[in-house]
């Protein structure tokens, strides 16, 4: 049976490698999938410590960590939805979606 | 019950942000604040617990919005708030199509300032305040005139650096008294350790004069004023200013040790605001950084009350406290008329420098007798509110006189201070002169006088001068712990 | 779960993750996250928790990546271009995430491993009788099952009720901001930004 | 409530009625403030043979502190109100005529019932804080009365001259009233104790009397008082010859008096020596001055200063006076000389109105002349007038109370001191320039054609000038079972019973009747029949016109105070502090905000990497750091 750290070793890598992807690519809607993926990897730690902490009463996995996860889909799907359609959005107004060109926030 | 005083005028400024009639929605709500704080103070008077309220918003550290009129200051500098408040509001004349910016920034500056006044818990105390200047900064950045951008950076900058400051030196006190929740009560409970003390003290004192305009860190004031449009100097200079001064009478107990070392520092610093600032004014060209500078040196008396409290403490000087009180509530009223006013100058001949004005008493009487009336109080006539005021504090400075020791530094202080009253006079009558009397000069000849409607706020702020000043008891009634004894004697025992 | 599986399915998920890094074109991207997703669900599978598996993949794997598929296929978006990134964002970029994981390893480190216990299914029976009878979890907990979705059910309908509402409102609020963004002609969209 | 409370009612009544509501009617506000000066007048006849019980009102209290309004009947104030008032009232009758055509009469009748009732609360106060109070609102109302005519820059500049220079001396007073504060135990006259001799009470004491110095206009004060005849001249004659300048006199006595038999102790230390120097360097300098004046009020006005040195001079003697059977002479002869000179003196600024009223505004005497043949009630009057201010003796009031200031003034054994020198140098100087002012305004020939037209001004004008000459002559007077300064509640020395040897007597009278023989001889031989002034020319006298160059000088100290050291500390205020301290602190807080800005270079990748960068700093700074 795999370990605790396994698991959080796993989950980090694939936060990092989201991490790595949100610093490193250009296009911005890669960059929103590595975003996705890092909050996935977060998800895997969040159920992981669900089945390892167990509910002292009843020795049953600790479901409010799932309930945690739920909810980050849920939002997730949200941002994910509003996102994209900011994109949309955004690519009418510039005919671009590489994050170079996109520099509006200069102070 | 009070947190109405605080939502009145939030409401109207999201009402007016929402579409309904500006002015009408912003008189009307600071009215209603006017009567309601007249009201609670009558309440007030007759028993001392007034719809406080509390709603606990952090648990640790606690932190809860409390509010309550936490003593005779508090409903002093209530009234005040009010009062200015709705003459600010009535008596500033909006910019076409700025609305939207101009009266709800008001009525938050009001809010904020209110809030403040009201509070009992030293958080909300501290962040009321910070909400009152935000609009404050806009307001002088956007609407203001002259040099506006300088000015509202110079503002920025220097109230940023003391509101910093300052909260070091609350945080530093928190946790020094050992205190678990920011309650007034509880924190005035605490007793600080005597070498926090003189660091706490000093903290405050820098961090609170900064706000208050205290010498050196005064000069962001005059070109603040001077830009701000007027009821923003009005709701500064009368209000927002006084917070300082109320935090240091506030949270004086707690570091009356450190604040009693500091005295020769303080009386230094007092004497700059009055004798330095004071010549400064006197050179002043322009009507408002004249007055903007005339407010910053009016602030040194009140420190002067400040520091004659801080050499014995309250119990064997109980004049220092109500002194500085009345003069706050006295200072506020003149400096927001004298504000008012020379808005109204300014809207007449389309000019505030002194040397192109001249017999405009001639074309507006009623704005000359206001202005005058307002001048005199400022200068600290008899029978107008500042003169009660400032006879208290220099009585207050000699209360605690032992002749035989000589002279000690709050003495020394209140007799240089007095030259602050021939200064004030100085220029308080050069502007009058220079600007109501004399021959009628080209720009005042076809001036305008104050209608009906302009002289209304004038006239409330006038009533309460002269309330004040002619029964100083009236006041006074809210600031003295016990009842007054009815011996016939004019001083106690030394 | 057998350590051999769980050591294929992080193999998938990572060696997705990477791809998904790595590969210059979208569309390329956007499969090898569904890869890497399908590996995380079987990780969650795993660990008991089966229905938050099996959202993982409707959610995720499913409807989300439709989701960018589609913008990918509307917008029309061709391949990066190569060697545009600047080498110190590179390098930072590599950085960043190693010392991360060396963070992270630095915790696991110092602090205990755990090896996983077996569920004391029927024992935690008794916890979901009511007043002595048999309810649907206590019987299928005997039964030698874990009863993932009704305990989770259970939950979110009682202690979670009022988050779950929040979220049900915050749906709405994105439903609805989608829409009025997607409006074709609205002066929002059309007015270019700074140009 | 107290009856004698009306006695500031009705003058601050009618000031608020006019105010608020009769400001464009101005005859019924003259008849409002007329009305009320005359119920007070009939008030404090009425109280000056009562008895009428002390009132207090507390006006300020915090705790067992009272700051109260009380009023003091006793026999010093009843007098002083009976002279306030009959002057007063007098004055407002006059000024009914004088005035009539003014255009804004009703705010001068409203600033008479603001000055009525001020000094009402300086007579009438029972305390030091009350009395500063009113004090400031006496000073107050001579400003706006000065600056009547506003609209004339001499005239506002004068108002605002006027209330500077009391206000300093004022800064002086309040220090001296703290300081006696916690000397004598009290701040109530009646409770004060007598403190021990010392430095202090010596500062105190001399603190306090720069009060006087400010608001009697004495040296080096005194520049505000001559500019101060830019007001209407009733004005002049109520504020700033009768009643308001005698206050610091009033005051000074009014401190002594709450001491009883011990009050002289106050002054007999450096302190009386310094007021009684200062009382009779201003004599000495004002009446220099009057020689060579040719404005009729100016001339008047420094006639004013020179009479008020003498009082100031008197007052500062009763340390060396000392007490004489319950009685201070030096002191008494001080206030009596007050009582006395505030009807004559009024009587001569009437006087002087009237004239200047039928010359048609015309004030100079140079360009007057003859005048006797055309206004014969007038100058019978102003005559009256005259022979009070000479002290011709026996005749005039004026002669009884100087008599008793010079008598002061001279050693317990009769011997002269400096004081009597100078004091009897004086007395020759009055009936000099007296005499040069009737003789040049009355007789000869008209010498402008506003002179040439005058002729007897109405009734409502010569009414007071004939209730004042009567008073001129007969206030002093007390002969026979008539005693008319008991019947004003005066302060008369005569009262006492203390006779000074008959040497002392005759070198008094001997002296002073020399001085007004040799001052009117010697006018009469320069002035009479002439067109100019013949001592124009001279250096010295020019000196004397030219009031010493006091003025100019002060003004230079004023300008270069002003322009040097105002401009020294604007620099400072606006380089050091502004520029360096708070410059710095801007520049340093604009150039981390600029470096702020370059890291927001608006890429999205720049931000993730920092983003990435904070979350390592953030897991150090919580898990690894702490530990």
């Amino acid at each position: 049976m795999a370990t605790l750290h396994e698991y959080l070793f796993v989950s980090g890598l694939l936060f990092a490698i989201g991490l790595a992807g949100v610093i490193v690519r250009r296009n911005i809607i890669v960059v929103f999938m590595c975003l996705e993926m890092m909050l996935s990897a977060a998800n895997l730690t969040l159920v992981a410590f669900s089945r390892f902490h167990t509910d002292p009463a009843t020795g049953l996995p600790d479901y409010n960590g799932q309930m945690m996860v739920f909810f980050v889909i849920t939002v997730a799907a949200a941002e994910v939805a509003v996102g994209l359609a900011i994109i949309v959005a955004l690519y009418r107004a510039r005919q671009t979606i590489n994050v170079e060109d996109l520099t509006t926030m200069r102070g | 019950m009070l947190a109405l005083l605080i939502l009145l005028p939030l409401a109207a400024a999201i009402a007016i942000l929402c579409g309904a009639s500006a002015r009408r929605t912003a008189v009307l709500a600071t009215g209603a604040s006017l009567i309601l704080g007249f009201l609670f103070a009558a309440l007030w008077s007759n028993n001392h617990d007034v719809g406080a309220m509390s709603l606990e918003v952090l648990s640790k550290p606690s932190i809860s919005l409390s509010l309550g009129l936490f003593d005779g200051m508090s409903v002093t500098m209530m009234l005040l708030s009010v009062i200015v408040a709705f003459a600010a509001i009535f008596s500033g004349k909006c910019p076409e199509g700025r609305e939207k910016l101009w009266y709800p920034s008001c009525l938050l500056i009001t809010a904020g300032a209110i809030g403040a006044f009201l509070s009992t818990d030293l958080f909300f105390f501290y962040a009321f305040h910070e909400l009152a200047l935000i609009p404050t900064f806009l307001m002088i950045g956007i609407l203001g005139t002259g040099d506006r951008k300088q000015a509202a950076w110079k503002i920025t900058i220097y109230l940023a650096f003391g509101s910093i400051i300052l909260l070091a030196g609350l945080l530093w006190m928190f946790s020094a008294s050992g205190a678990d929740n920011f309650q007034f009560t509880s924190l005035l409970a605490a007793e600080i350790p005597y070498d926090a003390q003189i660091g706490i003290a000093a903290l405050l004192i820098i961090g609170f004069g900064t706000l208050v305009s205290l010498f050196p860190f005064h000069s962001w004031a005059a070109p603040a004023y001077a830009s701000a449009p007027a009821p923003v100097s009005m709701l500064h200079a009368g209000v927002l200013k006084k917070f300082g001064l109320f935090g240091l009478l506030r949270l004086y107990p707690l570091v009356a040790d450190g604040i009693n070392y500091l005295i020769p520092w303080l009386i230094v610093m007092l004497l700059g605001n009055i004798l330095w600032v004071g010549l400064v004014t006197i050179n002043q060209k322009r009507l408002d950084t004249m007055l903007g500078n005339s407010s910053v040196m009016h602030m040194g008396y009140i420190f002067l009350a400040f520091a004659a409290l801080a050499e014995k403490g309250p119990i064997a000087n109980p004049i220092a406290i109500p002194a500085a009180v009345v003069l706050m509530f006295a200072h506020g009223i003149s400096i927001a008329m004298l504000f008012g006013l020379s808005d109204r100058i300014k809207q007449a001949t389309g000019t505030l420098e002194l040397r192109e004005l001249g017999g405009l008493a001639k074309a507006a009487p009623r704005l000359a007798f206001l202005f005058g009336l307002a001048a005199m109080a400022s200068i600290g006539l008899p029978g107008l509110a500042n003169f009660s005021g400032e006879i208290m504090v220099f009585l207050s400075g000699f209360k605690n006189w032992v002749p035989e020791e000589g002279l000690s530094p709050v003495q020394w202080g209140t007799i240089l201070a007095l030259w602050g009253l021939v200064i004030s006079a100085v220029y308080m009558l050069r502007a009058f002169r220079k600007i109501f009397q004399g021959p009628v000069v080209p720009t005042t000849e076809n001036a305008d006088d104050l209608n009906c409607c302009d002289r209304m706020p004038a006239v409330i702020l006038a009533v309460a001068l002269l309330v004040v000043g002619l029964y100083p008891n009236s006041l006074l009634n809210f600031l003295t712990p016990s009842e007054p004894t009815n011996a016939p004697i004019t001083q106690s025992d030394n | 779960m057998h350590s051999l599986a769980f050591y294929l399915f992080s193999a998938i998920a990572v060696a997705g993750a990477v791809c998904l890094v790595t590969f210059r074109s979208p569309v390329t991207s956007a499969m090898s996250m569904v890869v890497s997703f399908l590996g995380l669900a079987a990780l969650f599978v795993g660990l008991n928790a089966f229905f938050v598996g099996v959202i993982q993949v409707l959610v995720y794997a499913g409807a989300i990546m439709v989701l960018f598929i589609f913008i990918i296929m509307l917008l029309d978006l061709n391949s990066e271009e190569r060697s545009k990134t600047c080498p110190a964002l590179l390098v930072a970029s590599l950085l960043i995430p190693a010392l991360f994981m060396c963070q992270l390893l630095g915790v696991l480190q110092s602090t205990e491993n755990e090896s996983p216990k077996a569920l004391p299914l029927t024992t935690a029976a008794a916890h979901f009788e009511l007043d002595g009878k048999e309810t649907k979890i206590s019987q299928s907990l005997k039964g030698g099952d874990l009863p993932d979705v009704h305990l989770l059910g259970e939950k979110l309908f009682t202690r979670y009720n009022f988050p779950l509402q929040v979220v049900g409102v915050l749906l709405l609020v994105a439903t609805i901001g989608v829409v009025s963004l997607s409006k074709k002609g609205s002066d929002r969209t059309a007015k270019p930004a700074d140009q | 409530m107290n009856e004698a409370w009306f006695l500031l009612i009705f003058p601050l009544a009618s000031a608020v009625l006019i105010q608020l509501r009769f400001k464009r009617t101005p005859n019924i506000a003259a008849a409002i403030s007329v009305t009320s000066v005359l119920l007070t007048l009939l008030l404090s006849i009425i109280f000056s043979h009562t008895v009428v019980e002390p009132a207090t009102f507390n006006w300020a209290s915090i705790g067992d502190f009272n700051l109260q309004i009380g009023l003091q009947m006793d026999g010093l104030s009843k007098g002083m109100m009976l002279v306030v008032t009959g002057v007063g009232a007098l004055v407002h009758i006059f000024s009914l005529a004088y005035m009539k055509d003014d255009e804004s009469k009703a705010r001068y009748f409203c600033g008479l019932s603001i000055f009525m009732f001020s000094m009402t609360g300086i007579v009438l106060a029972n305390n030091f804080v009350m009395m500063f109070i009113f004090w400031e609102l006496v000073g107050f109302s001579s400003y706006l009365l000065i600056g009547h005519w506003y609209q004339k820059d001499s005239a506002a500049e004068a108002a605002k001259k006027a209330f500077l220079v009391n206000r300093i001396g004022d800064f002086g007073f309040l220090i001296g009233i703290l300081m006696l504060w916690t000397l004598a135990g009290s701040l109530v006259f009646d409770d004060m104790t007598l403190p021990a001799q010392g430095p202090l009470l010596t500062a105190a004491v001399l603190l306090v009397f720069c009060g006087a110095l400010g608001k009697s206009a004495q040296f080096p004060l005194h520049v505000w008082l001559p500019d101060a005849m830019e007001g209407p001249t009733p004005v002049s004659a109520l504020i700033h010859a009768a009643t308001m300048v005698a206050a610091g006199v009033y005051m000074l006595f009014r401190l002594q008096f709450s001491f009883g038999h011990e009050g002289w102790q106050l002054f007999a230390n450096n302190a009386g020596e310094i007021i009684a120097w200062v009382g009779v360097i201003t004599s000495l300098l004002a009446a220099l001055m009057a020689t060579q004046q040719d404005d009729i009020k100016k001339v008047l006005a420094y006639s004013t200063l020179s009479q008020l040195g003498y009082m100031i001079m008197a007052i500062g003697l009763a340390g060396h006076s000392g007490d004489h059977g319950g009685h201070n002479m030096a002191g008494e002869s001080g206030m009596f000389h007050l009582y006395t000179h505030a009807w004559f003196k009024a009587l001569l600024f009437l006087g002087s109105g009237a004239i200047i009223y039928a010359c048609h505004h015309e004030q100079n005497i140079w360009k007057m002349g003859g005048l006797a043949k055309r206004m014969k009630a007038t100058t019978l009057t102003f005559a009256i007038g005259t022979l009070a201010l000479m002290a011709v003796p026996y005749l005039v009031s004026g002669f009884y109370s100087k008599e008793e200031i010079l008598l002061s003034t001279l050693t317990a054994e009769g011997e002269p001191t400096p004081f009597f020198l100078i004091a009897a140098f004086v007395a020759f100087l009055t009936p000099f320039y007296m005499t040069r002012l009737f003789v040049v305004t009355f007789f000869g020939k008209a010498r402008s054609h506003g002179a040439e037209e005058a002729k007897e001004v109405n009734n409502l004008m010569l009414l007071p000038l004939l209730i004042l000459s009567i008073l001129a002559i007969a206030s002093a007077f007390r002969f026979g079972g008539i005693d008319v300064p008991a019947l004003f509640q005066a302060i008369d020395p005569r009262a006492g019973g203390h006779h000074p040897d008959s040497r002392a007597v005759g070198l008094v009278m001997g002296t002073s009747f020399a001085a007004l023989l040799g001052g009117v001889g010697l006018a009469f031989f320069l002035y009479k029949g002439r067109d100019t002034d013949p001592l124009a020319n001279n250096a010295l006298f020019k000196i004397f016109r030219n009031k010493f160059y006091l003025d100019e000088l002060y003004l230079k100290l004023v300008r270069v105070f002003q322009d040097c050291v105002a401009a020294i500390i604007h620099f400072f205020d606006e380089f050091i502090i502004n520029g360096l301290l708070v410059g710095g602190l801007s520049r340093s807080a604009a150039g981390l905000g600029n470096l702020f800005r370059r890291m927001q270079s608006g890429n999205l990748q720049v931000y993730s990497l920092l983003f990435g960068g904070g979350i390592l700093l953030v897991i150090y700074l919580t898990v690894f750091f702490t530990r």
